[in-house]
């Protein structure tokens, strides 16, 4: 059993604390980044990007817009315009290149909110989980997807969906929003563990798709020099994504995850000590592997 | 049955009734779901939907909460519903009373729209239907008791064809005008300009959704005289002359006034202007 | 509501007995009585526009909490216009002033200091202190006061005296220079009377309408109810419409016409032609009622002297009436033909031969009504009787329906400029200071010596009359625009502007207004209730009591004098004008202002203050202090004769009814009932001869001044004659050029009084009308740029203005012209105009001047 | 302190010129009635120098145009003058 009291303290020994908690804060830096692209406009008057998640535009130009809303939209029997489709073309591109979930662990403003609850959870050592099956997400996007072509009223999900509530709260106007998010939180220290973004979250499943066969991946290619610390299990939303990479070599498994689960978000890299994970791309393979197949040498290690 | 079989089939029913499980949670969720939107899809009363607003059922499905209308509004009378707000959570709208479209000519929040939800072939806004005026309250409009009020009708930027102005006598008074606003939904856009600048506590001028504030005639009746008037002529046969038992110096008017007794005044060549009788030069030319 | 235990058990006790009998008791007996209860109901006459509506104001624990339109008003029947609904607020803004702020630094008055709270008495002494060396130092001229046709009647009376005995100064002109000076001027020319003939019952009366530079629908717009009125009921009847844009009232026009600036004065002539061509013109009255005469031409523009336009004009200022023939008179309007006038005037001459028809309709009653677009015009006092021209030709007037009618602005335009007289040029009761013998008789009536009013020119019995500044008096007339030249050169050291706003009510504020005001020699006093644009450029700002929070008096435009009460008490110090102008006059003594040989002839006078002089004299405070009570027996406080000691409002009007009423005055037909009869009517249209008013003036029956068989009598004139005085049309001072390409028109809106400074502090009717638009022609905004709602860039020769574009609204302006509405304190419109005036009534013309728009 | 509330029933259409006579009472009031001929009044003592309510009553029955006077409230309590007219709200 790891001992929640020493987690991180290895790799703080190994790399310093600054490189143990690198993509952490990198990931914190990029989501209140993007919230703050669009607060500027709002309390200084200066405009960067304006609109929330579902739909923006920056500087005036660039316009992106989430393929997931726009779904269903599109199931309701609306024809987007240009820009949104523009807009659709633009993310799509960027996450099937860079994993479908840097969405939620880079960009999501719940992620924060989770991500806490979970710290949270280590921290009072909370254990006790419920178990409900990782799959529900999928059945949750299949519900979504659904609902607009059933019930008069549109995109529901959006009536009540957390993720987009919170960042639009945040932007124009809370409202009761924050009643939500309080109850995922809780959800997630109490009932169970990241069991909104790891079980439920919809828009989790939907960029899980759209990253299935996304280029960058963490890889484990120094899987040799895994302590079997168990930490990476521990920090990790979806640790069920790193045993075939970590200890796959015997069935001859890649080292890359695979899994279009895993969301990117490279806690696993930082809390290493041995320096085990790396981001790479999808084939990625050790340099000495290039090497002996002959290819160009690349730049591999994140 | 074998160790493993059993424990297999144990595997598979506990999978299967997992799966049932979540699948009987996700059902009753989306049931919710269903159910909650009906409610937070109605639209209430005094939220207005911004210009080019899809109707309200097609709006919601096309409108992905993305607030860039409410961005690009110069006059930030756009809010998008927030949780607790009677209307569809991160749906743009705006309150007459307090902040009515101002009319841009540009429409910059429909521009702004990505997914035509609001409707990008609105290309002037005085064609727009965000609701529609109603004098809801006669009684205390001070207009309908002869004040000289009509700071609706002046306010009105759809002048003179959105609201009217029916001038009628005071019978009250005896000598005095009332100036009766009437709105005309064939004009008015619903901006909800006379709402706020309604001069009441509270207003007697207000601005509905469409569906709230107009009535429908049954699909089955036409108005006789519309009709003629659209067609240019009568739908059937034109009546025939008529003619009537009547004494000396009495005239019947069919379509006019009915039965006409002359008095005194009998007709003469000479305009009772004796300016026209002099302006017209000899009569014998 | 209060309720007493025993009110309790009493109401028990009904409602017991009323349930066993089975009666229904009204609801004022029962418990639930309604809110209303203890609101002390009395009536007041309209603050705003010359209709003279009554309403009847409510109080409760001293605040007026409670309004409504009088029912039992011949005016108003019981309605309103929307700033009479909101009447009791504009007692209630936030930023009322308290107490008197004089300009300070370090402790003492700094023309350049910043505003500081002082006592009454500093206020006052500062004042006095200027007043009495500018009056020694620069003459009858060197001290000024501004009044209002919005004083009450008493408060004009009473700075008469101030100025014209007391300082020895005619320097004392009302706003309504700017509103009326024209309609006077056309009244003493034609009639040799001031104020309309008919009254409002010609609005049911007449066949035909002809509105002349007249937004009823907006400025009158209780009377233009009444005239809609008519129009929907009256079989027959018809409305024509001119105006040099489309307003309000082309709702309702069955002939609206849209005419080139300055062109009413050939459509006039026109009409007058039209008449006599076609010899429908009434001969009979003309051989019996009319004498024709002709006023010189080229009269200038009321500019400056050394204005190049002044220097063209061959007869600058000049109006002295030749008499002509009949034939002289139709040869004079003969070049008016409908195709020259037409093309003159741009109106299409179906229209214009409509317009005439209707006047030579010798069955139809045509009621001619105006207001600004004929008063401010630089040929004012002309147009005003080109109009009466075309009445007298026909005998279309003085009867019920027949009625050239020239509606006020102002409440007490009527009652307290013109019928009191607080013009440079005029006493009470139309006497004038050009007169000796006027000027004798109001000496004999205020007990002072012979020789203190100043005569107009500086004469009596062909000496001059001496001055304190040892100099002759020499000519002392100075009208309003003079007044602020006077400031700006100088000439004038101390101005009093009271019950107005004039720094933005004047025009041309960039060139004259400002710099006058702001001239470190000079010393304004501004008496106003709140912070306008006029008190933020004064020196002296005194915290004034407006309205009902004093006992006053109106007089609207159809010669209807109207009393009230006063209902609540003013906040802080504030005190009304009439206290401030007495109470001013304690702190100046004979001595300062008399020179030594004047005093001589009253001995008793010396070492006097102008207080004991002028309403300590035995007549003024004849009535001692009382109680002020209605029939109903309800109190009511006035502040004035609490502090002086004597019933004052009584006191001066029973001596301004000397003027008017008395035997042996030399003016009759002014004449009016006592001051206690006024509290007790809804007001009555002078003259008032045995408690009976007149409704038509000059017609036998109606008058008491036409004797029995003289039918129609105009005897204001010595022969009982009106006169036809033919003036031709002369082009306006700064019409339009390559560069400054439209014509500016400014004006009112229906939701704003005057500068705004009541209207805009009642936040409904900011919220109705926020700001000052310009409207203009959609066609002329695409030209500049500028689309419905865009801002845009006015400039004229004097200064420029921002504002937002309407091409929609309520105005609809002609290619070529734009109105800009004057009530916006922050667009100052009047930067922009030019101070012409009509060079005989030296009103302002407002309404025409050069203006380029560009976009902002 | 006694306050009475009676209806006096009076002759045919005399309601209002009977309700005119009672208020010449001292402490009479009519509250309505008038049209109907039975006249809502209140009768009420304020201390030792009016005359008792019951003589007041009495002499009600003696007017002119009275026909019937019916007793139908009594209030007799022993509060001071200050207390009946202090306020309640």
């Amino acid at each position: 059993m790891v001992d929640m009291t020493t987690l991180g303290d290895d790799a703080i020994a190994a790399k310093g604390w600054f490189k143990s908690h690198k993509f952490l804060i990198l990931r914190r830096l990029s989501q209140l980044g993007i919230l703050a692209l669009f607060l500027t406009g709002p309390w200084f008057g200066i405009w960067i990007v304006k609109g929330n998640l579902a739909s923006n535009l920056t500087l005036d130009v660039l316009p992106l817009t989430d393929p997931y809303v726009l779904l269903q939209a599109s199931l309701s029997g609306v024809v987007p315009e240009t820009a949104a489709i523009i807009g659709v073309a633009i993310v799509l591109v960027f996450y099937y290149l860079v994993g479908g979930r840097v969405y939620c662990s880079w960009v999501c403003p719940v992620n924060m909110v989770t991500d806490l609850a979970a710290w949270l959870r280590r921290k009072l050592g909370i254990r006790t989980t419920s178990q409900i099956s990782r799959s529900t997400r999928y059945w949750m996007l299949a519900l979504t997807l659904i609902l607009p072509l059933v019930v008069a009223g549109g995109i529901i999900w959006e009536l009540v969906n957390p993720v987009s509530m919170m960042f639009r709260g945040i932007v124009f106007g809370m409202g009761a929003a924050w009643i939500m998010i309080l109850g995922i939180f809780l959800f997630d220290l109490i009932v169970a563990k990241d069991g909104w973004c790891g079980h439920i979250c919809p828009v989790g499943a939907f960029y899980n798709l759209v990253g299935s066969k996304s280029l960058l991946r963490v890889n484990a290619l120094d899987r040799q020099a895994c302590n079997d610390c168990m930490e990476c299990y521990v920090v990790c939303p979806e640790p069920q994504v790193i045993k075939p990479a970590l200890k796959g070599e015997k069935k001859g498994l890649s080292p890359v995850i695979l899994s279009s689960d895993c969301t990117n978000c490279g806690r696993c890299i930082d809390i290493c000590a041995p320096e085990v994970f790396s981001y790479g791309g999808r084939h990625a393979k050790k340099i000495d592997e290039y090497k002996r197949e002959g290819e160009i040498n690349r730049g591999v290690r994140a | 049955m074998s160790e493993t079989e059993r424990k297999n089939e144990i595997n598979r029913r506990q999978f299967l009734g997992n799966m049932l499980k979540t699948a009987c949670g996700v059902g009753l969720v989306g049931m919710g779901l269903g159910a909650y939107s009906k409610r937070a899809s109605s639209l209430p009363a005094d939220y207005i939907r911004p210009p080019g607003a899809l109707p309200e059922e097609d709006f919601l499905g096309a409108c992905i909460r993305c607030g860039l209308c409410v961005r690009d509004c110069p006059y930030d009378i756009l809010f998008l519903g927030e949780v607790g707000d009677e209307v569809a959570t991160g749906t743009p709208y705006f309150i007459a009373r307090t902040g009515p479209c101002e009319m841009c000519e540009e429409i910059p929040c429909v521009v702004a729209c990505p997914t035509n939800a609001l409707d990008h072939d609105l290309k002037d806004i005085e064609d727009s239907r965000m609701g529609l005026a109603v004098l809801i309250d006669q009684e205390s409009c001070i207009a309908f008791h002869g004040l000289r009020c009509e700071v609706c009708f002046n306010i009105c930027p759809i002048r003179g064809r959105a609201i009217s102005l029916d001038m009628q006598h005071n019978p009250r008074s005896g000598k005095h005008a009332l100036f009766i606003p009437v709105v005309h939904s064939d004009a008015c856009t619903g901006c909800g300009l006379c709402e706020r600048a309604c001069i009441l506590e509270e207003a007697a001028i207000k601005v509905f959704p469409m569906h709230l504030a107009k009535g429908e005639l049954g699909k089955h009746y036409r108005l006789g005289w519309k009709e003629k008037e659209k067609a240019g002529k009568a739908l059937v046969t034109p009546d025939t002359e008529h003619r009537y038992n009547l004494p000396e110096g009495v005239r019947y008017d069919l379509q006019g006034e009915g039965l006409i007794i002359d008095g005194e005044a009998e007709e003469t060549p000479f305009s009772s202007n004796p300016l026209d009788t002099l302006n017209s030069g000899f009569m014998d030319k | 509501m209060k309720l007493t235990r025993r009110d309790f058990i009493k109401s028990n006790a009904v409602a017991a007995a009323a349930s066993v009998a089975g009666v229904t008791l009204p609801v004022s007996q029962s418990l639930a009585a309604d809110a209303d209860d203890g609101i002390r109901w009395d009536k007041a006459a309209c603050r705003y526009c010359g209709t003279g509506c009554s309403v009847l104001m409510g109080v409760k624990d001293g605040k007026v909490v409670a309004s409504q339109g009088d029912p039992d008003a011949p005016v108003n029947k019981g309605l309103n216009c929307i700033k009479g609904y909101f009447l009791p607020k504009i007692l209630y803004g936030e930023d009322r002033l308290t107490k008197p702020l004089l300009r300070k630094t370090n402790g003492k008055y700094d023309k350049n200091g910043k505003f500081e709270e002082v006592s009454w008495e500093e206020a006052f002494q500062t004042m006095a202190d200027k007043w009495v060396a500018a009056r020694k130092a620069k003459g009858p001229k060197g001290v000024g006061m501004f009044g209002s046709g919005q004083w009450t009647v008493w408060e004009g009376y009473a700075a008469q005296k101030l100025l014209k005995a007391g300082f020895r100064s005619n320097s004392l002109e009302p706003n309504a220079r700017h509103c009326m000076a024209s309609a006077v001027g056309a009244f003493m020319r034609a009639f040799g009377i001031d104020e309309p003939m008919g009254c409002y019952d010609d609005l049911e009366h007449a066949d035909v309408f002809v509105l002349w530079g007249a937004n009823m629908a907006e400025m009158h717009p209780i009377l233009w109810s009444r005239l809609t009125d008519t129009r929907l009921t009256k079989p027959g009847c018809e409305v024509h419409v001119l105006s040099t844009f489309e307003h309000r009232c082309y709702e309702l026009a069955d002939n609206g016409m849209v005419f080139e600036p300055q062109t009413d004065l050939a459509i006039l002539n026109y009409i007058a032609n039209y008449i006599i061509q076609n010899k429908a013109y009434n001969k009979e009255f003309i051989d019996k009622h009319v004498n024709f005469t002709k006023t010189p031409t080229d009269i200038g523009y009321g500019l400056r002297a050394n204005d190049p336009r002044e220097k063209a004009a061959k007869n600058r200022n000049k109006g002295k009436l030749t008499k002509i023939s009949f034939e002289e008179y139709a040869k004079s309007v003969e070049p008016y033909t409908l195709e020259y006038t037409s093309k003159l005037s741009k109106v299409p001459k179906d229209n214009l031969l409509r317009l005439a028809k209707a006047y030579a309709d010798p069955n139809k009653k045509v009621a001619s009504y105006w207001t600004m677009g004929f008063n401010q015009h630089t040929r004012g006092v002309w147009v005003n009787g080109l109009c009466y021209n075309v009445h007298l030709l026909m005998g279309k007037i003085a009867e019920p329906g027949n009625s050239p009618f020239s509606l006020t602005g102002q409440p007490s335009a009527c009652g307290t400029a013109r019928e009191v007289g607080t013009f440079t040029h005029r006493l009470p009761a139309d006497l004038v200071t050009k007169k000796d013998a006027h000027c004798k008789f109001a000496e004999k009536t205020w007990k002072l010596p012979a020789g203190t009013i100043p005569r107009a020119n500086g004469k009596t019995d062909g000496a001059d009359q001496t001055d304190i500044s040892g100099k002759p008096m020499g000519k002392t007339l100075i009208h309003a625009v003079a007044m602020h030249r006077a400031l700006n050169d100088g000439k004038m050291n101390t101005f009093w502007v009271m019950c107005n706003n004039n720094m933005q009510a004047a025009a041309n504020m960039n060139d004259e207004s400002y710099p006058g005001w702001r001239n470190p020699n000079n010393f304004i006093t501004v008496s106003d209730p709140y912070p306008t644009v006029s008190a933020q450029a004064a020196d002296l700002i005194l915290p004034t009591a407006m309205w009902i929070e004093k006992e006053g008096a109106y007089g609207n435009a159809e010669r209807r004098t109207q009393f009230w009460r006063e209902q609540v008490a003013a906040p802080g110090e504030s005190k009304s004008d009439v206290w401030q102008v007495m109470e001013f006059s304690k702190y100046v003594k004979v001595e300062d202002v008399w020179p030594a040989d004047l005093i001589a002839k009253k001995p008793e006078y010396a070492g006097k203050t102008l207080y004991d002089v002028l309403y300590a004299n035995g007549t003024v405070d004849k009535f001692p202090t009382k109680q002020v009570t209605d029939s109903r027996g309800n109190k009511y406080d006035n502040h004035e004769s609490a502090h002086f000691g004597f019933y004052v409002q009584k006191g001066l009007f029973e001596e301004y009814r000397l003027f008017n009423s008395a035997k042996g005055i030399p003016k009759k037909g002014h004449e009016m009932a006592d001051f206690d009869t006024y509290h007790k009517v809804r007001g009555l249209r002078w003259p008032v001869i045995d408690g009976k008013e007149t409704l038509w003036r000059f017609r036998e029956g109606y008058d008491p001044h036409v004797a029995k068989g003289e039918g129609v009598k105009f005897y204001g004139k010595p022969d009982g004659k009106a006169n036809i005085i033919t003036a031709p049309y002369e082009p306006a001072a700064e019409p339009p050029d390559k560069e400054y390409d439209l014509w500016l028109c400014t004006g009112r809106v229906l939701e704003h009084w005057h500068s705004g400074s009541m209207t805009r502090r009642v936040p409904e009717l900011y919220r109705a009308v926020p700001d000052a638009v310009v409207y203009m022609h959609p066609k002329d905004a695409k030209k500049r740029r500028l689309r419905n709602g865009a801002l845009a860039k006015l400039t004229t020769r004097r200064g420029e203005i921002v504002c937002k574009v309407d091409t929609k609204g309520r105005n609809k302006c002609p290619e070529g012209l734009i109105f800009v509405p004057w009530f916006d304190a922050g667009r100052l419109v009047n930067k922009l105009t030019l101070d012409q005036t009509d060079p005989l009534s030296k009103e302002t013309d407002y309404k025409k001047c050069g203006v380029k728009v560009t976009r902002a | 302190m006694n306050i009475c509330s009676l209806i006096v029933h009076t002759k045919p259409t005399q309601g209002p010129v009977v309700s005119e006579r009672l208020q010449t009472f001292q402490g009479v009031e009519v509250h309505g009635g008038l049209e109907e001929d039975k006249l809502i009044v209140t009768v009420e003592d304020e201390g030792e120098s009016m005359s008792p309510v019951s003589d007041t009553m009495n002499a009600l029955r003696d007017v002119e145009g009275v026909v019937n006077t019916i007793l139908i409230y009594h209030y007799g309590g022993e509060e001071s003058m200050e207390e009946m007219n202090r306020e309640i709200n």
